[in-house]
């Protein structure tokens, strides 16, 4: 990775104030290291994902996260199991952050049996009730009326759970979005919306379908709105950490604009850079504001971790990609019974459910 | 028996539900202190709370998906839509979340929900509020789609479908509001998703529909019975299950048929039935299954357009004889 | 009608400061005797259209505009008849100040041949193209995006015109409407979006479904605010000949709460009050906040109109709205034809467009 | 002739429609600076500038909306919704306003409109990316529905739709795009809505279909020959209008007919051509009119299932085996 410089002027908590990083975000030496070893592997099982695609092991749509890491990571990690995460199609590594593992995540991105949506959901629907990830949605914006439902829920129970919902910065502008974080706001439900704004949906530009800030969205709603800078996890933990004390404890949804940037393509079909965004733009981001440069720089220079430390962690991450690939490999394809199942969550007994013609499923 | 308005019978079967499981629960617009734009909620706030009763704002795609979120996560949500009408705003929700989740999921995810509120057309209220929608329900796998016609089917029927683990569209109808019937008094009073009932007996002619158009049916059915015709009227109560059975059942029987339907003809429910009954019961139409429907306009306003507009039990009536080559 | 008080803390350039409301809002005398006349004519047309309802002329929904006069007067009195007014199911005063003659606003009440949309469209979809009034929209927000695509329709052709676009204050908590205000503001496009806040969308109070002022729905977009009391018509003409020219000089779209009461309930089914507002606060705003007392007593303190004067306005209100029911009346129903006609906008003479069956569409 | 992708002939009528009238504009998602999700409208920017092409935020309902207003005050939109996948959310402009506002206004307001971008499954695009739409299209009076299958269809179609002055629905395909055909050189070359194409000429069965599966048609054909079965292989190419007389000719010449559709069967656009063959032909009939369809299934992701999901050509062939009861 590359030589790092912090990000300026981006409000928030971001930057290396006197104290130290850790000393100012609170957090731990042990978990700084953590969420760097939880980034790599992030980034490495992506890379590898890239590869698979590039040789047809992949179909379909694939989003990758490279770039991002820091947004799966500190957003994720305040969170306790019995929370929830529900997300767009760009969606790997807030899968693994919640607990999925990356041999099921893999599996799925190949469309076998033991991914972890059966095959059936490939790369934008990764869904795991048991660790509570929520999906994996396609729709621009369809997952943010979701996560307000699982939020309802959370407080018709009167539980001590959370939800954090994350958007692309274009799913702002899908209405959807804001008839949801208004019954949020009303209700006062256990939600945090995060946009993980790349400043680009696709090829546009967020500057050129909006004229305001992205914290301005909530305001009509009453939600109080905060920065942060993703590239930098230690802030971005820290920042979450406090907004999740601060959900749970029923101070009603948050909305945060996590400032980070997409290293790849939309999809593995857009080229990096190009029509809407420069090849200078993208190698200086790449190059100035990677999560894993930055955090492997606090360290290095906290004297917590050392080049030796640094390549351990880097190839667990690798073996830990590279078996997920083989995996994902050898796992069979879902059988042919898989194609009618789970259409319907029930049988009914009475009447026909299933009408192509083809006398092949169990729902007659 | 009680005798009870469709509207109570519905308010009934909301109210046992909700009294039955904690985790059933009611929202829509004016739902709660007004007691629902068409009062089927009424007393529902004062007996289980705003917790279990909820009015939203006006935000039928926000609230249609809050409602599948909540279902994700365990609880059963029933949605009022205030018409099937406003739905085209939360359609995306009810298609793409609601009806794929547990595929996508790969069973992971059932989406137990309920969505109600009246279809097609009331007295005079023009295009925007008096389509019939169900074909936009009845297409996707993953869909039910429930159409009571009676007091009794519309608490059996509902009860049925808030206890159903899949996704259930529920179209009720506003001019049968105010319709009385008798229902069971029995407190677990469900009637099972899928099966169609004969709701007049006769060996002549096969009158098959849905909803509504019940009562046409057997409207046109009485006038044919003066003439000598003798018509079975079959009721197929939800389009989805679809009792297959009792439609062959019936042809096979008459050997003609007319489809009843409230809305337009092209790409309708109807068009899918006949469909079915030739694929199935081909050799024993003596006929082809003729069609009676809205007329294939927006509905409009005016009084005498918009009973032009409507099937007719005369209309019926003559399709009878069509079939009957009379 | 009955004494009036000024509306208090609205904010807005409500009120009777000194120099006397004429000179405030540089409004000449005549110009308020004409606001007056007219809002007269609203009153007593849709006080003959109640009437009619009761007896069965009119049918379906009905929305009337009782006590919301002022915004029709104030808001379109400024325009020119090149504008656009666009607006929900709540729409015949609007029809009447863009232009639209009472016959034929009543002859669709009643669903005639005769009335403004052939008597196809009747209470919630009066339309009439000649005076650029373009509905009468039936689902809550929908006419939101419509008003947006005309005003790109303006500004595509570089014309002078603006378009106002009605809507209540429920229909905020659509998605469209934060779609379409987005796109208008990008694209500064001359529309200007007007919440007739009366408060109360059928039975919802505001207040229970927002947790901020109606003013703070525009801010995510950029688009600048303002509040108006509607029920004082000459503060509304003023704030509305301002803001016209500020858009039609290509400032960019604005938002605008008029603050407002409805008097009577929701539609024809609905009462007055009873479960979601009190018979007092009705009593209370009608007595109080009647914008056409409101401006009678101005015209009275200032010596611009006696008691004569204004019975001799009333009567000539009674009679326009008398005409309009006989004419609406002696109209005839449309003809079988219309059933069929204008569904589409064209014969193709290949294949078929209709099909219902019953042999009687032109369309075949 | 000119041999060029569907791609291309879509973006020649895109272009020669934009040089023929100053009203027609494009919006969309990514169709300006991107040159189109699927490089549709390549160099439409370039040569028409950012007020004629435009790059809409992803606000369906929004700008789906806009464009009906747009159409209202006299322009002819053209919108491009990156897939008819992400319509469900613009479809309440769709159909409450494009397709009534001409009749509830009375004749006053047109909507010249075309909504296009690509239906149904591409590869592995999994349930909700992969949906067939033309249902929810084809069943509202006031909206047509197109679906070209070839190079020149795309071109002459799109043209027409454009020209024509009631809201249209056209349906392109994703793997459509690459395929390449002749295209008539001539810059008016506009083929009228409403004229099927009998692509194939035989006189054992009829194969009915539209859009894509017009190909998967013609593969069946191939097969079906080579076991001496000669197959009539009739593409509609427009759902509404629809070209009953072409789909009566060909049915009454080989008196069986199989529908083949991409999407789902249930209330499917082949449930209303079963309906109308055999309202209108039922005489002619030899056997019920079979269709092929997408299995009754979400789509799913794993490659062999979604091949299994899918209609194909030996399915086709098994479909006319059946019908000729061979
Ligand atoms: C409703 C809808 N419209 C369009 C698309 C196609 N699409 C997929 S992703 C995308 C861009 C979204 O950008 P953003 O929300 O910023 O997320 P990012 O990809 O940057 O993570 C678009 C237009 C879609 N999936 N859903
Ligand atoms: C999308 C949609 N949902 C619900 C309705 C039913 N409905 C008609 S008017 C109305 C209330 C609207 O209130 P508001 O916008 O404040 O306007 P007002 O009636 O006060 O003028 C409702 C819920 C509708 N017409 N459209
Ligand atoms: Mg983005
Ligand atoms: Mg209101």
């Amino acid at each position: 990775m590359a030589q790092t410089r912090t990000r300026k002027g981006k409000g928030g908590k971001a930057g290396s104030p006197k104290g130290g990083p850790f000393d100012v975000h609170g957090v731990s030496p042990e978990l700084a290291l953590e969420l760097l070893r939880e980034m790599l592997k992030y980034r490495r099982f992506e890379e590898k994902a890239e590869e698979a695609y590039a040789i047809g092991k992949i179909g379909g749509f694939c989003h990758l996260h490279i770039g991002q890491e820091g947004a799966a990571a500190g957003c994720i990690k305040p969170l306790s199991d019995s929370d929830y995460v529900i997300t767009a199609y760009r969606d790997h590594t807030q899968a693994m952050a919640k607990g999925v593992s990356p041999n099921a995540v893999m599996a799925e991105l190949f469309g076998r049996a033991e991914g972890v949506s059966g095959g059936k959901g490939g790369s934008m629907h990764m869904f795991d009730k048991s660790v509570r990830f929520m999906g994996g949605h396609g729709i621009v914006g369809g997952q943010v009326p979701l996560a307000t439902g699982i939020a309802f829920r959370i407080k018709y129970h009167d539980e001590n759970d959370v939800v954090v919902c994350f958007m692309g910065d274009a799913a702002v502008n899908q209405g959807g979005f804001h008839e949801a974080l208004n019954m949020a706001a009303i209700w006062e439900l256990p939600a945090i919306f995060v946009v993980e704004n790349n400043r680009y949906g696709m090829g546009t530009a967020f500057r050129r379908v909006s004229l305001t800030d992205m914290v301005e969205k909530s305001s009509p709603y009453g939600i109080p709105a905060s920065r942060v800078n993703g590239q930098d996890v230690l802030a971005t933990y820290a920042h979450f950490r406090d907004l999740v004390a601060e959900v749970r404890g029923g101070g009603g949804p948050r909305f945060v604009d996590v400032e980070t940037y997409r290293f790849r393509g939309h999809s593995m079909s857009d080229p990096v850079s190009g029509t809407y965004r420069s090849k200078e733009e993208v190698e200086r981001e790449t190059h100035e504001e990677d999560p894993i440069a930055i955090l492997r720089d606090h360290l290095f220079a906290g004297g917590h971790l050392d080049q030796k430390g640094l390549e351990e962690m880097d190839t667990e991450a690798r073996e830990t990609a590279q078996e997920a690939f083989e995996l994902a490999d050898a796992s069979p394809m879902p059988g042919p019974e898989a194609l009618y199942a789970h259409v319907w969550a029930e049988i009914n007994p009475n009447g026909r459910l299933c009408f192509d013609g083809r006398g092949e499923s169990p729902w007659r | 028996m009680a005798v009870m308005t469709y509207r109570e019978a519905l308010n009934d079967a909301l109210r046992e539900e909700m009294q039955r499981d904690p985790d059933v629960f009611l929202m829509g617009e004016e739902v709660a202190q007004y007691d629902g734009a068409y009062k089927v909620s009424k007393g529902l706030l004062a007996e289980f709370g705003d917790r279990r009763v909820v009015d939203s704002p006006i935000s039928e795609l926000g609230f249609g998906g809050l409602c599948v979120g909540a279902a994700m996560a365990g609880l059963r949500p029933v949605v009022e839509f205030m018409t099937f009408n406003f739905a085209f705003l939360a359609i995306d929700q009810v298609i793409n979340s609601a009806a794929k989740m547990l595929y996508m999921s790969d069973g992971q995810f059932p989406i137990p929900i309920v969505f109600r509120g009246p279809t097609g057309a009331a007295l005079q209220l023009s295009a925007q509020h008096s389509q019939a929608c169900e074909t936009y329900y009845a297409h996707a796998p993953g869909v039910k789609l429930v159409t009571p016609a009676t007091p009794a089917d519309a608490k059996g029927l509902l009860k049925a479908a808030i206890r159903d683990n899949d996704p259930v569209a529920f179209m009720e109808g506003e001019l049968l509001y105010n319709f009385k019937g008798e229902v069971p008094d029995d407190d677990d009073f469900v009637i099972p998703l899928g099966v169609a009932e004969l709701k007049r007996e006769g060996g002549d002619v096969s009158i098959i529909t849905h909803g509504k158009m019940v009562h046409v049916a057997l409207q046109a059915a009485n006038k044919l019975a003066k003439d000598g015709i003798d018509a079975d009227v079959l009721d197929l109560r939800s389009i989805r299950p679809l009792d297959v059975d009792a439609i062959l059942r019936t042809v096979k029987k008459t050997n003609r048929a007319v489809y009843v339907e409230e809305g337009w003809a092209f790409v309708g429910v109807g068009a899918q039935i006949v469909a079915t009954i030739q694929e199935e019961a081909f050799d024993h139409l003596d006929a082809p299954v003729v069609r009676v429907t809205q007329a294939d306009v927006p509905m409009p306003y005016a009084k005498n357009l918009e009973i032009m507009a409507k099937p007719s039990a005369d209309r019926v009536v003559d399709a009878c004889n069509k079939v009957l080559y009379r």
